[in-house]
């Protein structure tokens, strides 16, 4: 099983395209940030990054599901 | 007439005054964001904006709930653009109809502020040597 | 285009958030006030605005300087109606452009508030049952 | 001498028409304020009343010149 990572902002340069597939299943999104972190250390000097599960920002104690949709969201920039 | 909460290519800020404007509201404070042609005393050609469009709608309906929750507001507005944008055109529109204009300038400043904060639209800074991600590093 | 200063029977949204709007500033903020078609409880059915002319354009002046030396903004303008106003219609339109959007609100803020104590117009609400100078008596 | 005082808002109403001839000269604000608080009590009644000379709130000590422009300022209400 895999989770399949929308990216937004300067991810999508850092991991390259616009969407990110894990190869294998998290259980939380603390676990998914680690591999993230591992795999693209650029990541981890963001001013922050969050991630969003179905449109919600979470929490890294958060269950992730194989059906959810999952997000990077690195610091916003609008208005 | 457009939603009340919006995010387009193309917003106007002309719309959303007279979305908001009725008899009944004596006060309406309305913030125009638009894109600079400097930052830091840097010269920028362009920007672009990037927007998570589902979430962003979503986070803009929680700052419209939120004002009303918190101040003695009627309505609430909010309109962001996406994609290309260049020095002078409209990065955002938030206006606020209220009774009395304290509740409408909080409530309009506490939006834009919670915006910036909170709801996933990505600037992308375009200069004469270069572009950035506004924000991204320290 | 109009002066920043200005007092007319008619006045219009658009022209003034159109001349403040530069590719310089990225914020703008503009409180407008309409006439309501209630006050109290009671109906409004249509207002007067007396004005004493040139000393109101004066003290108007007075306001833009004051809100310059104070608050980090580029411009500001101030447009106010006079004679026969009826719900809905403008009263008055305040329009603040600032490098950063925490100095317009509070510009803007301070301009209204400021307005309302100093300038030299009057304003006669037009119930059903009569008519009464706002404010005169305790 | 006289004065001529223009009026403005409730005043015109209180003392009638859209200007008040004083009849009279008077050397300070102050004078001119008691003049008219006499002839008129009602003008004492309201929530304030500022007199401007010549386009600026005057003091009740400020000096008056025949050549001045006066007004009544009752309380503002305008926005």
């Amino acid at each position: 099983m895999s989770h399949t990572i929308l990216l937004f902002g300067i991810t999508k340069d850092i991991i390259g395209g616009s969407v990110h597939e894990t190869g294998n299943a998290f259980t939380t999104v603390g676990e998914l940030r680690r591999h993230l972190y591992n795999i693209y250390p650029q990541l981890e000097k963001l001013n922050s990054l969050m991630i969003a599960v179905n449109n919600n920002y979470a929490n890294d104690d958060d269950r992730l599901q194989s059906s959810d949709e999952i997000a990077l969201i690195p610091p916003v920039s609008g208005g | 007439m457009k939603a009340s909460i919006y995010i387009a290519e193309t917003i106007n800020t002309t719309d959303v005054i007279t979305a908001i404007s009725k008899p009944e509201y004596g006060a309406v404070d309305v913030f125009i964001g638009t894109v600079r042609n400097h930052t830091q005393g840097k010269k920028v050609i362009k920007l672009f904006f990037e927007c998570y469009e589902p979430m962003a709608l979503l986070e803009m309906q929680k700052i419209a709930d939120e004002a009303k929750e918190r101040f003695a507001i009627q309505e609430i507005i909010i309109h962001h653009a996406t994609g290309e944008k260049y020095p002078g055109e409209l990065a955002v529109v938030i206006a606020v109809a209220a009774h009395r204009r304290k509740a409408a300038f909080e409530a309009c400043e506490f939006a834009i502020d919670t915006l910036k904060q909170t709801v996933p639209i990505w600037k992308k800074e375009f200069f004469e040597d270069g572009s950035v991600w506004v924000a991204a590093h320290p």
